[in-house]
């Protein structure tokens, strides 16, 4: 099963990554963009999908600073 | 101030205060706290603020020199390096939050003694970091979490895992935690020139993981953190304000982490060393333009300590609008703005007339930055909210005025903490029959120990040449030495930095154990021809109301004290970090030593490594070796001596002020000084460092005990102690030192292979087998 | 002749490009707001970690107004050199062909390696001798460069593969081993190694110069005959 | 609006990390896992997403090395 996994910078942390593009993109001439994240994107095939809460937990995020969401996308093949 | 809706005793014990430090408060302010107030005395009256037990000992180190510029008191020591400029340094501690995230508490180590650093107005030009996990190889050989958050930060993908056994967590969190320090270093552009590393198993639950940092500046630069002039303006600058690390300096640094840590987690605070490398440049350009009246980075505590530390300096008063704080999260309570730990902020004062030109500066900087306040006459630290007073407290009660602990040390009767797990068989008994033993396969066997191997894995995660200053870098001499200015009378003058610490050894005599922390790093000097100019020091121990941690404590800081004044060298500052203990008790008691030095010529500055074939090979200093206490033992399982043997002060002094000359004179051409795992492993460092083999006869050495269960042999090939070097050279040279030192010729410089004779016993290790033994850790960070 | 060093916000091996690039002619520092080159005669872009390595590493700092004014620089001819960030920079402003990606390792490595020079007849590396061996050093997170295949054979039947790691050296992973490429005019290069790291062998090795000094070459020769620009 | 951009590494180049996380996974005791490929997830909030197409080109994808997608996850607020 291919599934998606997302994981973003916790609410209130600090994102250096999101502030470092909020910034660069009105000088790109891009207005109207605000509360820009930058996080990581995981995707991969995985048999059995109910292991991925715990993959999550022990090494895909890191609990402490980040959260995840799991998505699965159904079919094999990226 | 009215106290409406006061938190009350309850609520000021959940922040860590007693009862009777709140009863002070109470007595202090004539009422009770509010929340703000209480914030606030909470923090500044915990141990990492207060220094509650360890301030009385403080006070007995040395602090004058000759070349002493700024003492204890200020952000960074400095002494004067000649030619017109000082040098500040300073070694901290960011123990507990690394313990909690590894990466980030590293990396926000780093950046908060960078900015100790550039706050007296110094550019940082090195880092170094001391660190102490528990054994790698404990456990499975399974391979641990983490591997694919590396390197890459900005998209590290760390899984805090558990998991794989204590050796896992062990490399999970080294690993971390090298990666954060490589990140913040590396991306702002400060060189990491040196570091150490043990392994040990009272560390597994409380790593250690301390920096320091050397800072360069004009004479006349250096700045002060005493705000003064009523009516100047207080300027917060730097990064927004956010919740990072509330509570983080009383709940992570002045408690016990244990069972229930989850859940006092406080947000972790995230570096961001961009940001940092802007307020660093920006600072410097402030300070280069005269614009400021005092500069203070925010630590722990935040706002509240850096203001409060800045009034009481300067004997004055500080007005704060929380309003006028810029925020990273909107609906922030006062209490919360005043004790935030967001990273990468500074303070400044300057005169009003001035404000619009620091604004200015911050503008080019795209430094954000803010007006928050002023500086008064009241002696207060007033925080208001858009106008409203929200908390007033007098400066003196919140810095000078916490109640001191005495400690209550009792000696235990021998060191408290289980035998070492034994990897390598032999004798368990230090007493015991040697002779069936092959040393050859104990030398490999100590090569390759955690504590010994290369630490090349690590180090090469970090930046050592940026600046343009690192003249000798990592493994190839015993100190990291930085090249100076040229002047009209030195053309090529230079500093020496070295951190040293042996807890283990600490752990069998504090006493002892600290003298030898401080005698092994001006050795370290010594070996490029560095004297020391100052020393910084950081104590790492356990819980100080524990009577044994006590003792410890005591014992270790009058070994500094005393190794100090035998080297003439002032105490330029430092840090303390208590209550490093886990579920499986105290960490070994750890002073951290990081020293700076002058050399002259940093073109003389000799290597560690063996410089050419045919050089004779001399042991140098009057050197008696034992090994109670050496790795040798910790291999073998055998349990911690109680006490250490003594040794020679002025003896050991002597043979460093030898070295030291004879390097500067190039009368030596490679120098190392013998330290863990004796001289047959400083004699294969050599070797590896150089790519040369030697042979050696060690002869008298064995010495009387010799006799019937070899011990004599062992004892010389891998006793430790301090006082001894290995330097080499030309023959008639190294006799010569003769005159001043006690100097042996054990034998020359050349071939493939290691070779020592020593009482009927022969070691022969070809270079390949050192070099591979030597390169164990790497397969911890594949 | 002058040297005109970029300064990014997150730069940090500026000054010791200043510092190299002194040794050999004038320099001066550049700010990356500024869109006034000042009539330098050479542009470095060096090496750090400008605007934090955010999002991409070299993606931010190519929009600062100063790479304007360096793109035109490099239009009329001018020599570019781009150091590890500053090849960065330049591949992600297109003034470089291909990209660089994270070490294979995914840790920074900071290592003195060897380089073979490929191509001594650049602007950069006239000073060398073709086979020549350097002892420069790199440091980096991001030192793996790409390019497609297609493009990989052009840089090589082209003499555009100006820089090789030498066998044992490629700590990162690049394809074809390589360490610093060219773009097709000739006047603009990018390598990961540190030459300015490399200026002074009491610092470990004085190899690197001899980017320094190719420059301050060509440089004099164009002022000789004007019009002549590029390889 | 929300918008969600995925940045992938495009098929063929190495990708390092997502093969880090593919040895790691075994290693704690999670098996049946495969294809696994680490890329960027940047969420922001914008006012015109007819922008977001040119944003990624020019700032926040590297189309020679990545692939990227633009979802739209509607409301305000991350
Ligand atoms: N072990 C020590 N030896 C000498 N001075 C110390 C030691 N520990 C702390 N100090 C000094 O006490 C002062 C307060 O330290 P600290 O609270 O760590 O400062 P900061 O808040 O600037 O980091 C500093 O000047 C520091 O140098
Ligand atoms: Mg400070």
């Amino acid at each position: 099963m291919r599934a998606r996994i997302l994981v973003r910078p916790k609410a209130g942390i600090l994102d250096p990554q999101g502030k470092a593009v909020e910034r660069a993109l009105p000088a790109l001439g891009f207005v109207g963009v605000s509360d820009v994240h930058v996080g990581r994107l995981i995707e991969l095939e995985v048999d059995d999908a109910s292991q991925l809460e715990a993959m999550c937990e022990r090494l895909l995020a890191n609990p402490l600073i980040e959260d995840y969401e799991i998505e699965l996308t159904g079919g094999r093949g990226r | 101030m009215e106290a409406a809706g006061a938190p009350g005793l309850a609520e000021a014990r959940s922040l860590g205060l007693t009862e009777y430090e709140y009863g002070l408060i109470l007595e202090k302010l004539g009422r009770e706290p509010n929340a703000v107030e209480l914030a606030m005395f909470s923090l500044l009256w915990s141990e990492h603020c207060a220094y509650k037990h360890s301030r009385a000992l403080l006070r007995t180190l040395p602090t004058e020199g000759e070349r002493l510029l700024m003492g204890p008191g200020e952000n960074a020591g400095a002494v004067d390096a000649g030619g017109g400029f000082a040098v500040a340094f300073k070694v901290e501690s960011h123990n507990h939050p690394s313990a909690v995230e590894p990466f980030q508490g590293a990396a926000t180590g780093v950046g908060g003694i960078l900015r100790d650093v550039f706050a007296v107005g110094a550019r940082p030009i090195a880092v170094l970091d001391s660190l102490r996990f528990g054994d790698p190889t404990a456990g499975s050989g399974e391979a641990g979490s983490g591997e694919a958050g590396s390197g890459d930060t900005a998209s590290g993908d760390a899984g805090p895992a558990g998991g794989g056994g204590a050796g896992a967590r062990s490399r999970y969190l080294l690993d971390r935690a090298v990666a954060g320090i490589g990140h913040y270093g590396n991306s702002i552009g400060v060189p990491t020139v040196g570091g150490e590393v043990y392994f040990e198993d009272p560390y597994e639950h409380n790593c250690l993981v301390n920096a320091m940092c050397v800072g360069l500046v004009a004479r006349e630069r250096l700045i002060g953190s005493a705000a003064a002039g009523p009516g100047n303006v207080v300027i917060l600058f730097g990064a927004s304000t956010g919740r990072d690390g509330i509570g983080g300096a009383s709940v992570l640094a002045s408690a016990e982490l244990g069972e229930g840590d989850e859940g006092k987690r406080p947000s972790v605070q995230i570096g961001d060393p961009f940001e940092e490398k802007k307020l660093l440049e920006c600072s410097l350009e402030l300070l280069e333009q005269g614009l400021l009246v005092a500069l203070q980075d925010l630590g722990a505590a935040g706002l509240t300590s850096s203001a409060a530390e800045m009034a009481s300096k300067g004997g004055v008063g500080i007005d704060i609008d929380v309003a006028r704080v810029p925020l990273r999260e909107a609906d922030m309570e006062p209490f919360e703005i005043m004790i935030s730990e967001s990273q990468e902020r500074m303070l400044c004062v300057a005169e009003p007339e001035r404000v619009g030109e620091v604004l200015a500066v911050c503008a080019r900087w795209e430094t954000g930055a803010a007006p928050i306040g002023e500086i008064t006459d009241s002696g207060l630290l007033r925080v208001r909210r858009a106008g409203e007073l929200v908390g007033e407290v007098p400066v003196a009660a919140l810095v000078d005025e916490c109640p001191l602990y005495v400690l209550e040390p009792v000696r235990p009767e021998r060191p408290p903490y289980p035998a070492p797990r034994r990897t390598l068989p032999g004798p368990v008994e230090g007493a015991a029959d040697h002779r069936a033993d092959d040393p050859g396969t104990a030398l490999l066997a100590l090569l390759s120990a955690p504590n010994l191997a290369s630490r090349r894995a690590l180090f090469e995660q970090y930046d050592c040449m940026v600046q343009s200053r690192t003249v000798r870098r990592p493994e190839e001499a015993d100190a990291a030495v930085l090249r100076l200015p040229a002047r009209p009378d030195h053309p090529r003058p230079g500093l020496a930095v070295s951190i040293d610490g042996n807890g283990r050894r600490v752990a069998c005599d504090p006493y002892r154990g600290t003298v030898e922390a401080v005698l092994e790093c001006a050795a370290n000097l010594a070996c490029v021809g560095a004297e020391p100019l100052g020393l910084t020091n950081c104590l790492n121990f356990g819980n100080p109301e524990k009577p044994h941690i006590a003792w410890q404590l005591t014992e270790s800081v009058r070994g500094l004290g005393d190794a100090c004044r035998a080297l003439g060298v002032p105490v330029v500052g430092g840090n303390v970090s208590l209550y490093n203990e886990g579920a499986a008790g105290p960490i070994y008691p750890t002073p951290v030593v990081g020293m700076v030095g002058e050399l002259p010529d940093v073109a003389r500055a000799a290597g560690l490594g063996f410089a050419a074939d045919g050089d004779a090979i001399a042991l140098v200093g009057s050197w008696d070796p034992d090994l109670a206490g050496s790795e040798l033992e910790r291999l073998r399982g055998i349990e911690l001596p109680n006490g250490l043997p003594g040794f020679d002060l002025e003896a050991v002094r002597a043979a460093q002020a030898a070295v030291r000359e004879a390097v500067r004179a190039g009368t030596v051409r490679s120098a190392h000084d013998i330290a863990e795992g004796g001289l047959a492993v400083a004699l294969a460092e050599c070797c590896l460092a150089g790519a040369r083999g030697a042979t050696v006869a060690l002869g008298e050495l064995t010495g009387g005990g010799s006799g019937e269960s070899g011990a004599g042999v062992w004892r010389a090939l891998f006793g430790e102690g301090a006082g001894g070097f290995v330097v080499s050279g030309e023959a008639e040279a190294l006799r010569a030192l003769g005159d001043r030192v006690p100097v042996a010729l054990i034998g020359d410089v050349g071939g493939d292979a290691l070779v020592i004779e020593a009482g009927g016993l022969t070691v022969r290790e070809p270079l390949a087998g050192l070099r591979d033994a030597h390169a164990a850790l790497r397969s911890l960070f594949s | 002749m002058r040297f005109g060093v970029v300064r990014f916000p997150g730069s940090c091996d500026d000054v010791d490009a200043q510092l190299a690039a002194s040794r050999v002619g004038d320099a001066v520092l550049l700010w990356h707001a500024d869109r006034d080159l000042h009539g330098v005669d050479a542009v470095i872009i060096p090496g750090g970690f400008s605007y934090g390595d955010y999002l991409r590493v070299g993606a931010i700092a190519r929009f600062a107004p100063v790479m304007d004014a360096v793109a035109d620089f490099a239009r009329e001819g001018g020599p570019v050199l781009g150091i590890c960030n500053g090849f960065q920079v330049l591949c992600e402003a297109r003034l470089l062909p291909g990209a660089l990606l994270s070490n294979i390792s995914l840790r920074f490595v900071c290592r003195q390696v060897e380089l073979e020079v490929v191509n001594a007849q650049t602007s950069f590396t006239r000073a060398c001798v073709p086979g020549e061996r350097l002892s420069i050093p790199i440091k980096h997170t991001a030192g793996r460069y790409y390019a497609p295949p297609e493009q990989l054979e052009a840089l090589e039947s082209e003499g555009r593969i100006v820089l090789r790691y030498a066998p044992g050296h490629n700590a990162n992973g690049s394809v074809l081993d390589i360490a610093g490429v060219i773009n097709e005019r000739g006047n603009v290069m990018g390598l990961m190694p540190h030459p300015e790291h490399a200026v002074d062998a009491l610092t470990g090795s004085a190899d690197g110069l001899r980017l320094f000094e190719s420059i301050r070459d060509h440089c004099a020769e164009a002022a000789r005959s004007p019009g002549l620009v590029g390889a």
